[in-house]
């Protein structure tokens, strides 16, 4: 659990655009603009005063600037109910949301070569970590991935901030056809990168991770799990990751994520409860096993 | 200037006085956590001084760890959730180092709910409460699966529940309280609830999640990884309060922790009025962690526009001839 | 130009077939009003065509004509609705002079809902029924006041359940189909399912309301005349499809009428895919007196979207190792 | 029931203004409109598309134009989630209604004189009954009532359009200090009404009625219980009314009133079902009594 406390408030919406196939929505909220650490979501409440929808919508925060005592802009594509609601809201509406919620990137001390990996939406967070790692004098590439060209999330930007940018698109739209693990290898190469960051699918994480591992560079990767409260207590968004004891538990990606150490996180059992994880039927037996080889 | 009686007067009349007491217990004001919706406390308390309400009831704590169902364990229904988290908890030895001493260093009255599938189990967690200390009160989660049979809820079976109560009532220090709390998923509530008295609760939780599911259209498949789950939010509120009212009607002296979809002054007076002496507010949490604080300004104002001095005055007054007991003009 | 074998395959494709069947019964889509939130059909007639429905369910038809509850009979919950309207209606004979012959002479199919005090009572409605030209099936409302035992439903009691079903299955003319309709708020709602299919029930009807309680915080007394009320709407869906998803799983053979907050085409999908074979809309029509005729567009462009030829294939997929039984590519 | 099918239609709203101390919400709704006879009112959906609100809300119709083809307008007053909710909507913003419901207000062939007598918001329908009374040529006299002057509806347009408005105040801040019933009996003798018609609380209705009654002159009155669909199949709305035949039944204010012939609502009992109404414990008795009768 991050140590800066979150704040909720009624924020009005200051502007409200259109970004490649995402909609962006720029709230005025000083108190999270001023907290926020590059990696950190906000929870956003939807359908309004007398809505019948209970949870939460957690996008990751895209920018913040401090015009108006701080405002936050996030992005999304229209998903389900709560997106769709969020797409009609226009510039005045007031929107109740939290944040900044969630364990930040973790930011290297020295400036050394970053590469930044990223899936459709979930190349949203790595912008403002960008900006971060410039800032520390690191070199930036990144490679951004997406089903179509529109996907791909803020190209041009990308190419402006970072060293390189490569893109891949799953019908070859824009950059390589095919998906971003095919092309990292060679980025990693190129590039000397010292450290991956990677946001987005599971899949694309799990198989950015073995990349990274296998050229033995640290790998921080952003989960999304589904989740219904974004602070910590509903204990639905959990993801099975490895602690520094050797132990698995079921972490919450809200609060001890959504940022993890891509070796740490058990991609194979994700969705599961791996056997041998803290209180799983497995877990006594090799606390046992463990005590027996002590013992020994 | 001195004031005269009468401003004195007033002025005293325009706080409510918000104390309430079921049975030995006395808390501050009647709002507190619902079990599993508050960790440990830890999590709200970025948001609001968790001293402040009537107690924080923890997430139920087990004798071992517990790591629960897999992901998906939430689904969002029209004004309610569909929950299966299955007891994820750290058990009682880190519950009672880590968990316990935080909650008190912070000046909250812990009410510790505890969840076993055994009455051994549940014994052992009464034991290692009351030598600990600091433990407001005891909540026996009886929602939990009783591994002698088959797993079937110890609420199924009012000889299995009352059992794990008498249990824990003979061994719990006995000047801690024992809270029974059940669901409203069983045959007769009224029976069960007067058979967990019977066994020595000193007062009831009333209501637990009530059981539903949810299919998800596009996979297919149930969309929480238990199948079938526990529904909560304002959805089952009519639900709650209704049990509340029927225990209430039949067992007017027991003392009632009252829950299930509150999330606003209004509701937390509704479920006082059904005969509740506490509230407890869980699934709003989600969606406005600081509803606890919230829900005991809006109660404390809805007593103020009524005149209302004592808060326990008004505890089942929906069930007497005149609504107005104890109702000061206005 | 004649079109091509494909051409023909890809446009059929492209209207599912809705046709479902439930035993004997065989309506020409799956989507049919809720027993009591549509009347005789009258007053939805105005809105849309009532032709065009699986079928009207009536409201419960009684022997004698009965005035109900005093108003308030309806309080509105996070939602849902909670009511007790209390069976008002003109009787048997008005309803078989009156609205039989009117909603035939719509066009519409009539599947008529019964509820009795005695078990006699329900026989002389099966029996008028059977006489009446033109009933498509007999709901038989259980959760109706057994007067021989101090006004408790019917389905508290399994055997006094059975016995109902049984004496109106022996009663009614072999070619209507009789349909049980159960509450959920019954100790073992399987168990009741499987007694009233050994009686001689063709098929069942899941849920009815689910009783719960609203207070007044103003007037600080219950919402409605009844005290305690029946609660609908998509509140309770988690519930219903819980229900539905049980009996399904323990007698896939047994044709279910679904209901329980549908008030859409994915709320539909979701009952079919938990089992049921025909879905009820009720309190959404409150809401959207078109609501049947939506929800039947809906449902048709989500079969579409999904690829899917015959509705039918769909029933129960929920359970299913694999969730895209029947389901073409897509 | 009347014969007129309602509508049901998303509408823009038009134009949201303050009448007193009432919002005033115009809809564009022509198939509205077209239909509407006066005394009839609207069902409007609340809350937006995710509420967690099922029920209608019930409104008398105060006017219909024929602009952009047809507007309606409804006019209220903050009671609950509901209207509070209302009181928010803008122009342009949508809202789903249902219209016109309900019986109207039955209107004489003849040019008789009229007096119309209203409490609060329940003086709103009786604005449309007084245009279309005029029409007829017949002579209106208003008597309209509050707390209050601003809860006096539309005094303005009252005193214009009728021969002569009467005001009661409970404070006495417009017109006579007192209720509606106060005033009542002196302007049918001055205005030799032939005909009363009367919106508000049952209490009042009950005692307009009366005085109706004791000029033997035919009342009209239009009831306000508790709706929740507006259109007849919830069977929420009861009110016990005496039919044509003699017996009492638990008639629905939304499709078998909201106007009833004041003589036939059995005021003294609305809240609870008399005992000889058809299907309560006292009616079979009854019956058999009457069959008695017969038979001897
Ligand atoms: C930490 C985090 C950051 C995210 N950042 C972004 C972002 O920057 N841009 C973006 O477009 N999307 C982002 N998402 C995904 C986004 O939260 C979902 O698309 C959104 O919640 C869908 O809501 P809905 O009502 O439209 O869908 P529904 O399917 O109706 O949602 C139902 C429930 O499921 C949850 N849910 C559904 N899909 C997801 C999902 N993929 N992840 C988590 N919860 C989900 C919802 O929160 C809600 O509780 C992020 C998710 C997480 C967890
Ligand atoms: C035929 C008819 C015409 C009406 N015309 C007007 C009008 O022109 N102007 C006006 O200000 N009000 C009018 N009312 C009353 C108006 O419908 C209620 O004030 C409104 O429904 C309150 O909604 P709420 O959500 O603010 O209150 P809540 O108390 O939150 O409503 C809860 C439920 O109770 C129902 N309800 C509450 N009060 C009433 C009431 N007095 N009558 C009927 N149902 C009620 C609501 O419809 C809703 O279903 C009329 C009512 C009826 C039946
Ligand atoms: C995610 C979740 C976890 C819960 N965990 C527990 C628990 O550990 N022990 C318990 O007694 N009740 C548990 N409950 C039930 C709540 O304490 C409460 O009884 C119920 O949710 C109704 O209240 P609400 O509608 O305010 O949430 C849990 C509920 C939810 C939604
Ligand atoms: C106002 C009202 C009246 C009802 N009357 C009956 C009835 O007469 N007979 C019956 O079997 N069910 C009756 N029901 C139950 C419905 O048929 C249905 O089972 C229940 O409301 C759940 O479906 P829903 O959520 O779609 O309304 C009634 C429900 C409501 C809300
Ligand atoms: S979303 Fe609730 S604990 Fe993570
Ligand atoms: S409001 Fe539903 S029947 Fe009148």
């Amino acid at each position: 659990m991050s140590d800066v406390r979150p704040v909720q408030m009624s924020s009005p919406v200051l502007t409200v655009r259109q970004v490649d196939a995402y909609h962006a929505i720029t709230v005025v909220a000083p108190g999270i603009a001023e907290r926020f650490r590059s990696g950190q979501f906000v929870a956003v409440a939807v359908g309004g005063e007398h809505s019948a929808m209970l949870t939460r919508r957690m996008f990751a925060i895209h920018e913040v600037k401090p015009d108006y005592g701080g405002t936050v802009e996030f992005l999304f594509t229209v998903r389900g109910k709560g997106t769709a609601w969020l797409a009609e809201r226009r510039s005045r509406d007031l929107l109740d949301i939290i944040g900044p919620l969630g364990r930040p990137f973790p930011l290297p001390r020295d400036p050394v070569n970053c590469v930044l990996v990223g899936g459709g939406s979930g190349s949203v967070p790595l912008f403002p970590l960008a900006h971060a790692l410039r800032r520390r004098g690191c070199r930036v590439d990144f490679v951004l991935g997406g089903a179509t060209a529109s996907r791909v999330f803020n190209a041009m930007t990308a190419r402006r901030i970072a060293e390189t940018a490569t893109f891949t698109t799953d019908d070859g739209s824009l950059g390589t056809k095919g998906r971003v693990t095919d092309v990292l290898a060679q980025v990693i190469e190129e590039a000397y990168s010292d450290v991956v960051y990677a946001c987005g699918p599971m899949p694309m994480l799990r198989e950015v991770t073995a990349i990274a591992m296998h050229y033995g560079i640290p790998i921080q990767v952003s989960v999304e799990e589904t989740m219904a409260c974004g602070t910590g207590i509903c204990m639905s968004c959990v993801v099975p990751v490895v602690g520094e004891d050797g132990i698995t538990r079921m972490a919450r990606a809200c609060v001890d994520g959504p940022v993890f150490r891509g070796e740490r996180v058990r991609f194979d059992d994700v969705g599961t409860v791996p056997f041998d994880a803290l209180g799983a039927p497995g877990w006594k037996a090799r606390s046992v096993e463990d005590q027996a080889r002590e013992a020994g | 200037m001195p004031l005269d009686a009468e401003t004195v007067a007033e002025t005293a009349a325009m706080i409510p006085d918000l104390r309430v007491r079921l049975g030995e217990l006395e808390l501050a004001n009647p709002v507190v956590t619902a079990a599993g919706c508050a960790g440990a406390g830890r999590e709200l308390a970025r948001f609001f001084d968790i001293a402040r309400i009537g107690a924080v009831v923890t997430k139920s704590v087990t004798v071992e760890p517990r790591a629960g169902w897999p992901a998906p364990r939430i689904a969002e229904t029209p004004s309610g959730v569909l929950s299966t988290v299955g007891l994820q908890g750290p058990g009682i030895d880190v519950f009672v180092q880590r968990d316990l001493p935080w909650l008190l260093s912070r000046g909250a009255r812990a009410v510790v709910s505890v969840a076993g599938g055994s009455v051994d189990e549940y014994v052992t967690l009464a034991q290692r409460l009351s030598e600990a200390p600091g433990v407001t009160a005891i909540e026996v989660n009886l929602s939990s699966p009783d591994l002698s049979r088959g797993g079937e809820h110890f609420t199924a079976d009012p000889e299995a529940a009352a059992q794990v109560v008498a249990a824990v009532r003979e061994t719990a220090r006995s000047d801690i309280p024992v809270f029974a709390k059940l669901s409203p998923d069983v045959a007769d509530l009224v029976a069960l609830a007067g058979k967990c008295v019977a066994a020595g609760a000193d007062g009831l939780a009333l209501v637990n999640t009530v059981r539903g599911m949810v299919i998800d259209v596009d996979t297919m498949r149930p969309a929480v990884a238990g199948g079938m789950g526990g529904l909560s939010g304002p959805a089952i509120r009519p639900i709650a309060v209704a049990c509340v009212y029927q225990v209430h009607a039949a067992y007017p002296e027991v003392p009632i922790i009252g829950m299930g979809g509150i999330g606003t002054g209004r509701d937390a007076l509704e479920f006082l009025l059904a005969g509740a002496s506490a509230v407890a507010v869980g699934t709003a949490l989600f969606h406005d962690p600081s509803a606890c604080m919230r829900v005991l300004r809006e109660l404390e104002r809805e007593l103020i526009d009524r005149g209302v001095e004592r808060v326990e005055s008004l505890i089942g007054a929906a069930h007497h001839g005149m609504g107005g007991l104890g109702v000061a003009a206005g």
